[in-house]
């Protein structure tokens, strides 16, 4: 047809370095320094086995609803140790491990998901955000902090993650042309692991890769192996690189696989087959790394006990955490607590001593439905 | 009859008017192969397929700026909001749009939708899935906001709404999904939107509730016969807006004395509307300040200090003795 | 670099077929038929006409605040003429020619700018949603039409009108993402008019075309000279086409440009130069229709007349439409009004009684600033 | 000291409070090369750059969402929404973010910013750009809501939420933009958030609005007083939330009659919450029913219509002289 065909014409490259058979692609292979190695796999291991004590957890009552990472360990973790200290992570809800990387204790991750607001509070000098639930809100959020470090002249760079069900908000489209425009030093990694909650990829959108939405607001956008712990890294450094310079945004399409269900409460045996889900085992991204290690001779036996003692410990400090004050969220509304705030406090207070002074405790709630998906507690079910 | 939860209740209004209208269809996330995140939705896509229970992507304005079409051009959607906590996404298509077409065209259109969204807390959720919202869909006009406190009032209620020419926003207490069973009737019932009920009478003291506050009232009120030999009368809303200000205002010129529970934030929240409307034309009979028992000014709090936040009995009763001593 | 390029790479097309200099490419000329072209010839007179005159009313003070089209025609007619009357058509604030086009009486479109609400009321079996305000959000209501349409399997096809600004918008994103999905029959017509008030296309995207915007949700997008009817018409036609064939929707972006003011209370000096004006007035869409309707011998002298009088006389009909009853509105809140609505009905009823009985009328409010732009009239200013 | 109108007075604050503070950026569609689309952020764009004074594309969500992100790094953004008509589009931010940083994370994070927004009717304006909203951020816990009724306070009270540790949304009355010129300090003035202010001293009884309607309340005051020999006391409530309920309460306490005038849609609006308010604490004073006048539950008239909506002079008359003689 003799129309005139606009250029530059675009494509979206595909990046895989280490595939799911452990074979290597040494021309692309990044240069990262053994211990770096190192620290990499353990925490891809500390991710694994803390997701599957927390799956427990939640079984036992002990923590509420929790959203397993099992799987995706590569996507987050090669791309987040990309960051310094002075950058900033801003996560979705399912960066257990890329949280843990950035400092979070253990316990503090647990809080968060047995109801505690201590839980979400980052440390003082850390420059994370805190969880984030509804899904996609958070990445205006990562534009604003990336425009005020390039406005203040800072060497900072911001990294946003969010899922393949995310890019389907308004909140993404508007928060990728506001980067756009702006040019701000920001690496959107969309972990696209197939599914938001039961819904496939096919039904959340029409474009064949997350990555040629980058198009749409003029920036670079890559697909990559998210079980590829070494592609994830090199991608990552690629953009984290152009940010540094000033070059502007990059999106990352992880290319990874949720192994388990959505959160604690959700049944994929409703909406997916166990064929998809062995297909994606062959792929876990801990396995081909791990033999990569021992081929570079870095792997060491003693490092899965060394994460359970880690997490085991931290489950005992997590468990003797006394019941938060209820009293103490009322100072966290306003810098300044208005009148009206006071009075409802002190009423709580005055209540809060009566109880203590010895009235019954109301009968015990029935057991909750879990939060971030259906109750599934069969119980209470019909 | 059958002995049904909430859900399942739900699930028969879905059901039998999917089944007696072929423009009733349904979207949402995950409504569709999963049935929904609370199974409400349940079997109805195998039953009516993916083109009628549409599982949608994840984008709450056009879930209902799509609603929106559908019954512009005819169809009776039932759009679900996961929760109610997301549905702020789609507020602007709520208040812009939803709440408006049949005013902006001087009836030439209208939205008969109808827009399910689990609310409320006590079931020990994460940020974002306890709140209880409804206050902001009352203040807009054009929009109905009801809340079903049972299996067989959501059922009916629900039925009522898919029927209703006018855009109804649905509130299902999470609480109550499983809380209790209650006979069901086979046949379709209805109820008439926009009218409270009295679920208890009586002499002494009005206690307005909604939703899983009425339980909570029914528990005062019991105590406050068997401790304080006090007849209280429940007034269960049902509809939030339009409010039924007639059942409201005959309660409280009979008692003379009126506490409201809900859960949303006291503050510019529906309690305020209750109290001022029954000042408003019970003014001579009230013997005592009407007062609010709410949850604090305080968003979020965490389902470990969630019990501190929701009104309980006890902080009914208080207020009952209060205002019965006043 | 050694990575996989993924296939098929994307491209975007630029259609023109009579440019500014009224050459013409006969090879890409449409097939339409002489009465059709002077139907849209006449359309676009009358377009242009009635927005001179729009403006000249708004600034007696006989209407309120308005958005003219001029420079826009040809975007506007060429698209909506593929529309045929069981169609729908889903306008922003900006189509009054092709709100003349679906049927619209000149005095309904002057009672919705003069603040009438029966200026938004469409005809009876007027398929085509009322002016839309808030920008963008109509474009989620054309895709539940077309999706209603298919379901219902009803021959129908869905045209929605935005501009760019439009784009940045969250639903514009949702509403692509939503039809692509459901692969409906909807054709998005996007007026790239350059500027969205003061803010031009630049600081509105970084992506090169809207177009290619379509790239992120699946489905063609293609960019034409939206001054040159004929090709908006090509465009459009192919897209109607691949609608009405249940190939799914289409995104054209008509590159057009707004000679006049954003909307009558907008000074467009502050922000654009007059080169800038004179450049694109060069290319006017009337011009090189006119000429190309010369060259045809499909040219008429009388129209312009014939135009103008239309508009006075509608003019002269809007002009007779008496104050509206305030009582009306509360009837379409509802299908059936609830008590509370009826009192205050009442309220209002006994108190316009009253000052009809002879109270004095409260002094006449001070001169009220412009509905779609800020406060320009002087004498109030400073 | 200089007269100037409100839209003048604004653009002093903003000018003043950024060459104090290089923190204080605007961002907001045509705040900058055009100075937004009232003037209020006037020459701020040449004085301070395009760094400083944003251009924003057109997406409310992501102005404020991206304004969270800037308050968060520490910067103090003052957005600009370019009629609250539109700020549904990011109520969601709203909700879910710019209230809830400090809480989710105990203090650590907070975001001190500020949105504006111009609100109201009577400048014959179309749908969305008359409407008043101020219901829905007064039910949010940690939004303060303010609302200046003339050049002076509104200059004060900008300063002053620039300066708040908290979020702030700050409505501007279309119809005041350029009513009238007040006298306005040069050196920079603030007032406190969440203190009303006895805008006319009264025995008799209590008339309490913000806004625009704090004009209609005065012209009402002085009828009575000229015609009915009645002193009214207008309590102007400046911030909306938090409410100044000791003023209010206090004045309450003293005529015992009171009449609240807002322009918001009457159910479920401020004004119930203001006469709950009174009414928790001043029950035994209260002399009659609080009366509010307000527009009606219909959201939209179109200006034509407009004059039979809005609360005027006369509806205040007829509610005060009812209260009075109850
Ligand atoms: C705005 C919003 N809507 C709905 C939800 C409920 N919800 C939680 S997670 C989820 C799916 C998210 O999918 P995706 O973005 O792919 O992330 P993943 O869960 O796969 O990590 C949904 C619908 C939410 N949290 N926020
Ligand atoms: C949601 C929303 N935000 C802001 C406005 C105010 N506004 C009206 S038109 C306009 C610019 C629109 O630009 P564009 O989409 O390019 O359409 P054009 O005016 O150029 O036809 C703006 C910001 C609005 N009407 N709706
Ligand atoms: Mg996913
Ligand atoms: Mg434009």
């Amino acid at each position: 047809m003799p129309r005139t065909a606009l250029e530059p014409r675009f494509q979206v490259e595909y990046l895989s370095i280490l595939d799911a058979d452990g074979k290597l692609d040494a021309a692309l292979e990044p240069d990262i320094p053994p211990d770096e190695l190192k620290r990499l796999y353990r925490a891809m291991l500390l991710g694994r086995h803390l997701d599957e004590r927390m799956v427990r957890l939640q079984r036992q009552g002990r923590v509420g609803t929790f959203a397993p990472i099992k799987g995706q360990e590569a996507a987050q973790l090669g791309s987040v140790a990309l960051l310094r200290s002075q950058d900033w992570m801003v996560p979705s809800f399912r960066e257990t491990a890329a949280m843990l990387w950035r400092g979070w204790p253990i316990e503090k991750l647990l809080l968060f998901f047995a109801g505690h607001i201590e839980g979400s509070q980052p440390g003082p000098n850390q420059n994370d955000l805190p969880i984030c639930i509804p899904v996609a809100t958070q990445l205006p959020h990562a534009v604003g902090l990336a425009y005020a470090a390039q406005y203040r002249g800072d060497d900072v760079v911001v990294m946003a993650y969010f899922g393949d069900g995310a890019t389907s908000e308004g909140d993404f489209h508007e928060a990728c042309n506001f980067a756009g425009v702006w040019h701000v030093p920001l690496v959107f990694v969309c972990q696209n692991n197939q599914w938001a909650i039961s819904v496939p990829l096919k039904k959340q959108t029409h474009s064949r890769t997350i990555a040629q939405k980058a198009l749409a607001y003029g920036f670079p956008g890559l697909q990559v192996d998210g079980n590829d712990v070494l592609a994830v890294y090199a991608a990552t450094k690629e953009a984290v690189d152009r940010a540094r310079a000033g070059d502007g945004p990059t999106l990352i399409e992880c290319v990874t696989y949720r192994l388990a269900m959505h959160t604690t409460a959700d049944d994929p045996t409703k909406y997916r087959t166990t064929e998809e889900v062995a297909e994606w085992e062959r792929k876990d991204p801990l396995t081909r790394f791990t033999a990569y290690m021992k081929k570079k001779g870095l792997h060491d036996d003693g490092l899965q006990a060394e994460v359970e003692a880690e997490v085991s410990e931290a489950v005992r400090r997590f468990e003797e955490i006394p019941a938060p004050d209820p009293l103490t969220v009322f100072d966290h509304v306003f810098a300044e607590m208005p009148p009206h705030l006071a009075a409802q406090r002190d009423l709580l207070a005055a209540r809060l001593r009566d109880d203590a002074a010895g009235s019954p405790d109301p009968p015990e709630e029935r057991p909750a439905s879990p939060p971030m998906r259906g109750q599934r507690n069969s119980r209470w079910q019909s | 009859m059958a002995k049904l939860n909430t859900v399942k209740a739900l699930n028969l209004a879905l059901l039998q008017e999917m089944e007696r209208d072929e423009d009733v269809v349904i979207i949402g996330e995950d409504v569709g192969v999963d049935g929904g995140v609370f199974r409400v939705t349940d079997d109805l896509h195998r039953k009516f397929g993916g083109k009628r229970v549409i599982d949608s992507p994840l984008a709450e304005a056009a879930i209902i700026g799509a609603g929106v079409g559908m019954a512009l051009y005819g169809l009776k959607p039932v759009c679900e909001i996961q929760f109610s906590g997301f549905a702020f996404q789609c507020f602007h298509q709520f208040e812009n749009h939803v709440a408006r077409f049949r005013l902006r065209t001087l009836g030439r259109f209208h939205v008969p939708m109808v827009v399910r969204m689990p609310y409320g807390g006590g079931v020990r959720a994460l940020e974002h899935h306890t709140e209880s919202e409804e206050q902001f869909y009352a203040h807009i006009p054009g929009l109905k906001m009801v809340i079903p406190s049972g299996a067989r009032n959501a059922r009916a209620l629900l039925v009522a709404a898919i029927r209703d020419p006018d855009p109804v926003i649905f509130f299902e207490a999470k609480a109550l999904y499983h809380a209790a069973k209650e006979d069901v009737p086979d046949e379709i019932e209805t109820m008439p939107i926009g009218r409270a009920q009295v679920a208890r009478a009586g002499t002494d003291l009005t206690i307005v509730a909604y939703g899983t506050m009425v339980r909570v009232a029914k528990e005062a009120a019991d105590a406050l016969s068997t401790d304080d030999g006090v007849e209280a009368e429940i007034i269960d809303l049902l509809t939030i807006s339009p409010l039924d200000r007639e059942t409201l205002v005959a309660s409280a010129k009979k008692t003379g004395r009126v506490v409201i529970v809900h859960e949303a934030p006291r503050s510019f929240g529906p309690g305020a509307e209750i109290a001022a409307s029954i000042m408003d034309e019970a003014f001579l009979y009230l013997e005592a300040p009407i007062r609010r028992v709410t949850a604090n000014d305080v968003s979020f709090v965490g389902f470990a200090r969630e019990r501190s936040m929701l009104p309980a009995v006890p902080q009914v009763l208080a207020a009952a003795r209060e205002t019965l001593k006043f």
